[in-house]
């Protein structure tokens, strides 16, 4: 049985200036909204964000990077976001481009306890420079580190009252490798249902994973509709 | 710049390079439309990195669902038979060589087959997305773009100004002039597109070029 | 749409002597029964076998342990099978002893394209002998190679008629990765069923990892019947 | 070697170390037998490295699945809230430090937390299974064993002498004369049984004590 927050208010107290922590999502598909509001809400500063994307500018992240309160972002895709743009070219914002999959590989290392692994993506190229290349099997690959955080927030359909969590469609994505890769991890689910409602053989986060759940609506603000 | 006409025309050559049964991930922006063309005598299953196995038609209005993307963040169906998975699952179907083949676009294409298309240095950083991933993975990558910049200048050169995506990573490069292929021997122009010559190709390329045209 | 065969003769009709496969199962559970009858029916030889357990003297792997046709054997724990005792230590068969968990890893690695990663399973002792060892945040690390295979063979509940995969219970164990990683996957499934009968939520192995479907019977021998 | 009863005793003292709420894993042998003792008063998830979070009971005759077994390749139940999942991911929860506790039986543990219990060199081997991972990951590692060896040979030692499961991994060691902590200064008697006395324990370990036993 895990902790249900009455607030995403509540669910965000512990997270403290300079603190490192994984956001879900792809785009803004998948991401936690209530507690990325409660985090704009709690004026906590210094953070350092690891997301495939920093939200646009009015909504998800984006609303972070407003009130300046990111000092260092890893991610793979940060093009939807003009005050991303502002603040990286002013040098007010830390940024560290990584390839979508390595990024995806380094989070589900740090939850699994895999200090760095070798990966071909990157080798050549501006993003291999600095780090360690070796071949095997006549092709080069780069040595990767892994990614911690002290907190991860992650967006659920469902979560059940252990903290077992399903999620909907591509709104999956980075939610489960960062579920594991939190050394506090927070589930933002649509619904929260009883332990033994969800199907032991469809859980997408096993509840091991997870210490807190909040139960939160969900806005789902669309980047680009596209209609047949 | 590439004209509707001659997107579609790039599009469709395209499609050929697809076999039935095939697993393909298409880029973003030009790539994409490669999508409206594949042969109904085919089964293809379309790959999107944000974790979708099976691809389907953009949905009617009633379809739109805010959780169902493309990784051009474009709302999407999802065919029969399709999955669900998350980032790291979708990066090793990529990474591990499951992929057959990758349409990506391209800003310039070294004759080593050296790719760049991510950034473009003094201009805003995006980011990579997962082109760099991507160009390690599939067992074909094909690179179709405009034969030529706005400016006029050639993208297929001796070696890429731009910094890179992946080196020595693409197999074929189609353009609205034609199509070349990367070899360990250098490129080689294989098909020359209506309205062009092989002179025309020649050119609007600062490369070397082996003909080898069928007709 | 993925060839389906009419028998387990004929999906193991291009596996030839001296190939490595990946076999799933844990135990007895999630072994492909009717491939693993077919290849000593085919009495195919020197092949290397990856695979957690190596069966019993009478089931699974052990049937072709005791035709001898296995040369080499990676695996984490082989304990329940006299023959493979007798032949491990007269020289006959070739053992490779590998941490459950390093195993799996290595697996899951070969089906990604993760060339080689660190993990601290075995350091300080001899599975460490003669790998490089490395220090992260101030602990050791082993690097570890990753492992593929010619042909794997893998033991579903159902598959659907394009490849996808879903596993029962604790019989998924290694067959997720294995599927993954083999050249050519082969999914012997309880049951095929038509594509879209599967919920896309709940794929264990998404259609791309298999290349070939088999449907059989399982007699599911249990190795240690306890109850209540 | 422990009588039914010792067994009993040392499960029980091992279950104290298990707090509510707590994501376990325990070894083949002894250590299963935890599970029969633990509090009802706890919310206790047990962890099964082939696959399974929240092992239940074992099955009556009609609940029996071929399918659904331990680690010790026993049939059981699921409990309330479990999950399956494969073996990667079941050893990324072990590595990645989200077992709060693992209980493992021992051969021989040094006075450093040295644990051996995979190999007698000469005997047949049978693997190590998932000990050398559990050892780097659970966040507490216990071992439960007895104090003497059958031969009556002290198994707490300066060194190990027989092959390493894990070096330095050992938190506490539970057996049926009490129970000792390893910490950065050495072994620390913490506890006695009864019917055992300090100078009992002193003198069936073969490694240097340190005494802090609470009355």
């Amino acid at each position: 049985m895990k902790t249900i927050y009455s607030s995403a208010r509540e669910a965000v107290a512990p997270i403290e200036d300079g603190m490192t922590l994984m956001v879900g999502g792809f785009g803004l598909v998948g991401i936690p909204e209530q507690l990325i509001l409660a985090l704009v809400e709690k004026g906590v500063k210094d953070l350092t964000i690891i997301s495939n994307n920093c939200g646009i500018d009015e909504w998800g992240l984006g609303l972070l990077l407003k009130e300046k309160q990111i000092k260092k972002m890893i991610a793979s895709y940060v093009g939807e976001n003009k005050e991303f743009e502002r603040q990286a070219l002013s040098g007010e914002l830390e940024v560290e481009l990584t390839p979508q999959g390595t990024l995806a590989e380094k989070i589900r290392a740090g939850g699994a306890g895999i200090p760095a692994f070798f990966t071909p993506a990157g080798v050549g190229t501006q993003i291999a420079e600095g780090k360690e290349i070796r071949e095997f099997n006549g092709k080069e690959y780069v040595l990767e580190e892994s990614l911690t955080a002290d907190f991860s927030l992650v967006r659920a359909l469902k979560a059940d009252t252990f903290g077992n969590l399903i999620y909907n469609k591509t709104a999956m994505n980075f939610n489960p490798m960062m579920a594991a890769a939190g050394k506090v991890t927070i589930g933002e689910a649509e619904e929260i249902v009883e332990a033994g409602e969800l199907d032991p053989a469809c859980i997408h986060t096993p509840s091991i994973y997870v210490q807190g759940l909040l139960q939160a609506e969900q806005e789902k603000r669309i980047e680009r509709l596209t209609t047949r | 710049m590439a004209t509707a006409n001659s997107r579609e025309l790039i599009a469709r050559r395209a499609e050929k390079e697809i076999a039935d049964g095939d697993y393909v991930n298409l880029g973003i922006g030009m790539p994409t439309l490669v999508a409206n063309y594949i042969s109904p005598e085919k089964t293809v299953v379309l790959q999107s990195e944000n974790g979708l196995l099976g691809i389907g038609p953009y949905p009617t209005e009633d379809e739109v669902d805010p959780d169902l993307i493309n990784a051009g963040k474009e709302t999407v169906t999802a065919s029969t038979g399709a999955a669900y998975f998350n980032s790291a699952e979708s990066f090793a179907m990529i990474r591990g060589g499951h992929i057959d083949v990758a349409i990506l676009g391209g800003m310039e294409v070294s004759e080593k087959g050296d790719l760049a298309n991510w950034m473009i240095p003094g201009k805003v950083i995006k980011g990579m997305g997962g082109a760099m991933d991507l160009v390690h993975g599939a067992k074909k990558i094909i690179v179709i773009m405009d034969h030529v910049s706005k400016k006029g200048e050639p993208k297929i050169k001796k070696t890429c100004d731009l910094p890179l995506t992946g080196k020595g990573v693409v197999d074929k490069i189609i353009t609205e002039r034609g199509l070349i292929e990367v070899t360990p021997q250098g490129l080689v122009l294989k098909e020359v597109f209506e309205g062009y010559t092989v002179q025309d190709i020649l050119d609007a390329t600062d490369a070397d070029l082996t003909i080898d045209v069928r007709e």
